[in-house]
């Protein structure tokens, strides 16, 4: 193997892993923190590239610019699902367990309705537009503008986030909460107030990663499904509620794919991350990154 | 014990469908009685251990592949057997490692057993055929295919009526409760999980075997449909999952309601469905059965 | 986008209103197509849009002609979720219980395969105009045909056209499913016929997302000719990716989804030279040409370049036998078997239940037009070889 | 009454799932003194801290701390009233620093005050001093407990709630967190503890209750109930003379 070919299958398994990491970031926000496990998360995600594709083909606006526009939109979306549905479900829920099920279905509902309000907007077809396509080539590799751009957003936002959970008050308190809710309830961290702004901040991700993912690929009301499923096999992996762990094996994960790929065949791709998924757990069943 | 004899009436009026209706209404009950079926082996296991599985959908398959591979080499009959060895095989196979993983972990593990599942049986085919589908050249008719999933159905709903009532439901149930605890007090917890999980594993791979004879064509995207084990943990929820009732109400009213909304609104029918599902998450969580006199828990003391 | 779906809706709210008034003289059609799933992104561009059209323009002109008596159309379509056994049931549904006069196919090589046998049990004739693989037409039901060219047809003309241009390499990637292995089997028999080398071969899954990699190594092997058995995604991905890496062979061609006016919008000004299946355009014929501004009158896009004229073509085919011997469904299927029909893509005959008439096509981007280009006899430009670089 | 008592519990009734839990509980903690209450398991005890720190309804009589009642009040109002709760489990951040831990045990502070408390728990506990950077959950179980304490105090309580502090630790360990405890309470800051270490916890108990099956059965200060027949009879087996 060359270099340069090395260098190549880097590049490409790390956007590809970035893409990932943006998506599980965001239903890890739900789930590590208040156990919805959002079936619908990939939904959310096809609105934001919508959005993007209606403001980019309508009014002209960059796509980078509406990256804001889509992650304030889906966040406003997250406090209403929240207000609307899981609030009262927090309330009737005997136990976590319990909670954990009834959110499952209700997401699955969200899943339907909102995938399925799309397409009676839109239509099924396929539709995209095409942003910074231009190859850009660095010792060798070449790359599409648009996928570095991705890639950059990627980074700056996730080490962003793991910044302010990190190192500001309300991010320990948010990691407190995954980490001991009964804990965090007792230094007087007002978990019932916090949980709204987490799940809107998990749909925001989501919103702009289907912005991003719209400047690459083409969209269809369909498009989100496979991307919840590989949010859960990141998370699962990076361990519930690790921020970094998500960004990791996310990583990990496009790595994995597009080396396996090059050194087997792009038709295994599916064996060889549910081998790895499955293998992963069975050796470290809490996740790669747990203590 | 006795109370099943009351139902016979009802078991015979749905055996003598395929006679009474037109093959429409035989196909719309099909489709009801393999939920059922589906939903009643799923819930004989989660039900009690707690175990989230998303399985359904790798035994179900395998199943379906049994026919696939067997049919014109094997009776029929003979396949659904086979399906439900394949299916319990693999489960008792893979609970080995995966059935000490809890909670979420274990649904998206089983989850990504499905698909690699499917993965692997598209590869073996591509390897070995060089195709990918099959072709059944004669497929059962569809009343034979009826009627095996109703009796499937039925032997699912005593199976698990029979499980619950014995040492080994009060095992799942006490490691539903606490795993740990259920240890101490002389259980052999893996033991224990795996039959559940294999016997479960069984009604779904023979579902599976039964169903495939429907479909001429038979390829690994169709029958491991990641939304046949999905729906079949919906209608379970839905339904409720206490109870064995729960599991069929659910399943029967899942699939005619969607039917009905397919049928009525065919534009956006999948919006009704998914509204219909949050609303009763949020005003009915208990599932249907909450709705049902409680006189049979009463007798159970 | 919005104007779209609210225009289905009123067109079949006007169906409704309009058959409401003749209920018991209307002829009811059913079908069960992808309104949601996987498949309705290919249902919705390719075949549903065409159904309804036909329906509009017959009941526009009066209706259909049944044994001398002019009888309005009444469409009946359900959603099959992209669901097989959905699909199943639908059918059972339409020709048990409504009893339906005729039957349109669902979308696809799998979905009509799971109807074909009930269709032909119960004696509906069905012309898919989306199903093709050579497992299907082997059954040789006699009531299911099909319109749309078959996997060899398909390969073979390729081989030919490449063998005219003087290939001596491709290296060759395709989607592993029953349409791409089908066709690769086929193209691969034709290649080593003409002793055309294949340098590479790589299959992918549905769903893929990067291909930049694969792209890369087939470049360094420096072919003439890259052919992709694609679906709509992938054969945009490959064009771009292509395009990124400048892997720019003599020829460049990318299986289902060129012939979508979405490829065009996707590559903007990059089209140029890139081949693919399709099998008409405009300039087809005088009636291609009237579809072509009904299609866009209609829906306010343009119909694609490869199956949606096949499945107008078929509704045209049906029509045609109805008004010939009624409304007998073993005499309608006589009548297909046997006939020779005017349609927008010419005069069609079937032969063993497929379509003898229209040989397998290759067309070719030219400035902003997906003309045909092989065969001759069908061509509506002359192709362009070698494929000009990428901008 | 008032100014003596910092927390009142006046004739209170709990069900869980309509099975009555407590009946009739009537106990008081004087302001900076230590209240101890005993009890076997299921006596009742965890119930009556979960309604102190609110996260449990009663169904009638009142919880009255610090002149007001507290009925209905979510656990982080009360945190910035100045009731904080160290529970049984202590419920650390385990993958978060000693720091982070106390840090966020100020929460509802401002960070200046969080600033000057920091210091005031290093000079308290100075084992935490040396491993502001450990992770809660690798420390040893004294350690945590000390931790658990520590955050809790940087919430500036008026009164401490600790539940089976000494549970699970060495014995040397256990006369450490007594000592610790009569510390904070010459500090100012009134203690209600609740122990199966019933020995020493009655010995430094100014005042305690002892619970049973639901209901206050004994209460008298510390010492003297130290030396009763009943207590003796009810833990130890055996009479006290």
């Amino acid at each position: 193997m060359t270099f340069t070919l090395f260098l190549d299958l880097l590049a490409a398994g790390l956007i590809t892993g970035g893409i990932y990491a943006i998506v599980a970031i965001g239903l890890n926000l739900q789930y590590g923190l208040m156990r919805v496990m959002n079936i619908a998360h990939g939904e959310f995600l096809m609105l934001g590239a919508y959005l993007t594709y209606v403001l980019h083909t309508t009014l002209g606006l960059n796509p980078l610019a509406t990256l804001p526009i889509a992650m304030a939109a889906l966040f406003l979306v997250g406090l209403l699902v929240h207000r609307l549905v899981l609030r009262r479900l927090v309330h009737s829920s005997p136990n976590i367990d319990v909670f954990e099920a009834r959110g499952l279905v209700a997401s699955f509902g969200l899943m339907f309705v909102v995938q399925n309000l799309a397409l009676m907007v839109w239509g099924a077809d396929l539709r995209g537009y095409t942003y910074l396509a231009e190859p850009l080539q660095l010792g060798g590799v070449i790359m599409p503008h648009n996928r570095l751009l991705v890639f950059a957003v990627v980074v700056v936002l996730s080490a962003g986030l793991i910044a302010v959970l990190r190192f500001t008050l309300i991010g320990k308190a948010i990691r407190a909460m995954m980490q001991a809710p009964l804990g965090a309830q007792l230094v007087g961290i007002d978990t019932a107030r916090l949980h709204p702004w987490c799940f809107g901040a998990g749909l925001a991700l989501a919103g702009v990663a289907g912005a991003l993912l719209s400047m690459v690929y083409e969209i269809s009301p369909g498009m989100g499904e496979p991307y919840t499923i590989t949010a859960l096999i990141v998370i699962t992996l990076g361990g519930y509620g690790s921020i970094v762990g998500s960004l990791a094996a996310g990583l990990l994960l496009g790595l994995v794919e597009t080396f396996g790929m090059h050194f087997t065949s792009p038709s295994l791709k599916m064996v060889l991350s549910y081998a790895v998924f499955i293998g992963v757990l069975m050796f470290k069943p809490k996740g790669l990154f747990a203590k | 014990m006795k109370d099943w004899i009351k139902w016979l009436p009802l078991i015979a009026a749905l055996a003598a469908v395929p006679w009474l209706t037109n093959a429409y209404m035989v196909s719309l009950l099909l489709t009801c009685l393999m939920y059922v079926a589906l939903a009643v082996s799923w819930v004989m296991f989660s039900g009690p251990s707690r175990y989230l599985s998303l399985a359904t959908t790798a035994f179900f398959g395998i199943g379906a592949y049994c026919t696939a591979w067997g049919l014109g080499h094997l009776p029929w009959p003979l396949l659904l057997l086979g399906g439900a060895l394949a299916a319990a095989g693999t489960a008792a196979l893979v609970g080995l490692f995966v059935l000490k993983l809890r909670g979420s972990y274990f649904a998206v593990l089983t989850f990504g057993l499905s698909e690699l599942a499917l993965h692997v049986i598209n590869q073996t085919e591509r390897s070995i055929s060089g195709t990918v589908g099959r072709v059944l050249l004669n497929p059962p008719e569809q009343d034979a295919i009826y009627l095996a999933v109703l009796a499937l159905a039925l032997a699912a709903i005593a199976c698990c009526a029979w499980l619950w009532r014995g040492p080994l439901g009060h095992a799942l149930r006490g490691i539903g409760a606490d795993e740990d605890r259920a240890a101490t007090l002389g259980v052999n917890p893996l033991r224990v999980k795996l039959a559940g999980f294999a016997l479960a594993a069984a009604f779904a791979g023979a579902v599976g075997a039964a169903m495939a004879g429907r479909w001429t064509y038979i390829d690994p995207h169709t029958v491991f449909n990641p939304l046949i084990g999905f729906q079949t943990v919906l209608i379970v929820m839905v339904g409720g999952a206490s109870r064995i009732q729960g599991a069929v109400i659910g399943a029967v009213i899942f699939s005619l309601l969607s039917e009905f909304l397919r049928m009525r609104f065919p534009y956006f029918y999948l919006v009704l469905l998914g509204l219909l599902l949050i609303l009763s998450v949020l005003y009915l969580p208990n599932g249907l059965i909450a709705l049902l006199p409680r006189k049979k828990a009463a007798a159970h003391g | 986008m919005l104007r779209n779906s609210i225009c289905i809706a009123a067109s079949l709210l006007g169906l409704a209103a309009s058959t409401a008034a003749l209920a018991d003289e209307a002829v009811r059609i059913g079908y069960a197509i992808a309104r949601t799933g996987p498949f309705a992104g290919g249902a919705q561009v390719s075949q549903e849009p065409n159904y309804l059209l036909w329906a509009e323009q017959v009941n526009a002109k009066g209706g259909l002609m049944v044994a001398g008596k002019q009888r309005k159309v009444e469409l009946i379509g359900y959603d099959d979720r992209s669901d097989t056994e959905t699909v199943v049931r639908t059918y059972e549904k339409l020709m048990n219980q409504d009893k339906v006069d005729l039957v349109l196919p669902p979308w696809g090589t799998g979905q009509t395969f799971a109807v074909a046998t009930l269709a032909n049990k119960l004696g509906y004739p069905m012309i898919a105009p989306t199903a093709s693989s050579k497992k299907l037409t082997d059954m040789k039901l006699p009531f299911v045909f099909t319109i749309l060219q078959q996997p060899d047809q398909m390969m073979n003309a390729l081989a030919d056209m490449l063998v005219a241009q003087g290939v001596k390499t491709v290296a060759v990637v395709h989607v592993d499913d029953l349409f791409g292995l089908e066709n690769v089997d086929a193209l691969s028999k034709a290649l080593a016929s003409h002793n055309i080398g294949l340098l590479d071969k790589k299959s992918y899954p549905l769903g893929v997302k990067d291909l930049s990699p694969v792209l890369k190594a087939m470049k360094e092997k420096n072919p003439d000719a890259f052919l992709g058995i694609t679906y709509p995604p992938d054969t945009i991905l490959v064009s771009k990716q292509a395009r990124e890496i400048g892997f720019n062979p003599k020829i460049f061609y990318a299986a289902v989804g060129t012939a979508f006016p979405l490829y065009k919008a996707q590559l903007t000004g990059n089209t140029e030279g890139v081949m693919g299946m399709g099998s008409w355009n405009a300039k087809t014929g005088a009636a291609a040409k009237d579809y072509f501004a009904a299609h866009i009158a209609k829906f306010q896009k343009e119909p694609d370049r490869w199956a949606s004229a096949h499945a107008y073509a078929s509704l045209q085919i049906l029509q045609q036998a109805v008004e010939k011997v009624g409304l007998d469904r073993a005499r309608i299927r006589d009548a297909i078997a046997g006939g020779e029909f005017q349609t927008i893509l010419g005069p069609i005959k079937f032969k063993d239940g497929m379509n003898a008439s229209i040989p397998g096509t290759v067309s070719q981007w030219q400035k902003g037009e997906f003309e045909v280009v092989w065969p001759k006899t069908r061509a509506t430009a002359t192709l362009v070889s070698p494929k000009p670089a990428w901008n | 009454m008032t100014q003596t008592h910092i927390l009142e519990v006046r004739h209170l009734h709990v069900d869980y799932n309509g099975y009555a839990v407590l009946k009739d509980v009537s106990l008081s903690v004087t302001r900076s003194s230590i209240t101890v209450l005993v009890g076997l398991n299921g006596a009742g005890k965890s119930t009556l801290l979960k309604a102190v720190s609110g996260l449990k309804a009663w169904s009638s009589g009142d919880i009255v701390f610090a002149g007001t009642s507290i009925a209905g009040e979510k656990p982080a109002m009360l945190v910035s009233r100045g009731l904080l709760q160290v529970p049984e489990g202590r419920h650390l951040f385990p993958r978060m620093t000693v720091l982070e831990n106390l840090e966020l045990g100020g929460y509802l502070r401002s960070a200046r005050q969080r600033r000057e408390d920091l210091e005031r728990m290093f000079h308290l506990f100075p084992v935490l001093r040396e491993r502001t950077d450990q992770l809660g959950g690798t420390m040893s179980g004294g350690q945590q407990q000390m931790l658990a304490i520590a955050r809790a105090l940087m919430g500036s309580p008026k009164l401490l709630v600790l539940d089976e502090p000494s549970l699970g630790l060495a014995p040397l360990m256990v006369a450490e967190m007594f000592r610790m405890i009569a510390a904070i309470r010459d500090e100012g800051v009134s203690v209600l503890l609740v122990e199966q270490n019933v020995k020493q916890a009655l010995a430094h108990a100014d005042y305690a209750y002892v619970i049973d099956r639901g209901c206050i059965t004994l209460e008298g200060p510390g010492s003297e109930l130290a030396g009763s027949d009943e207590i003796h009879a009810a833990y130890f087996g055996t009479a006290a003379h």
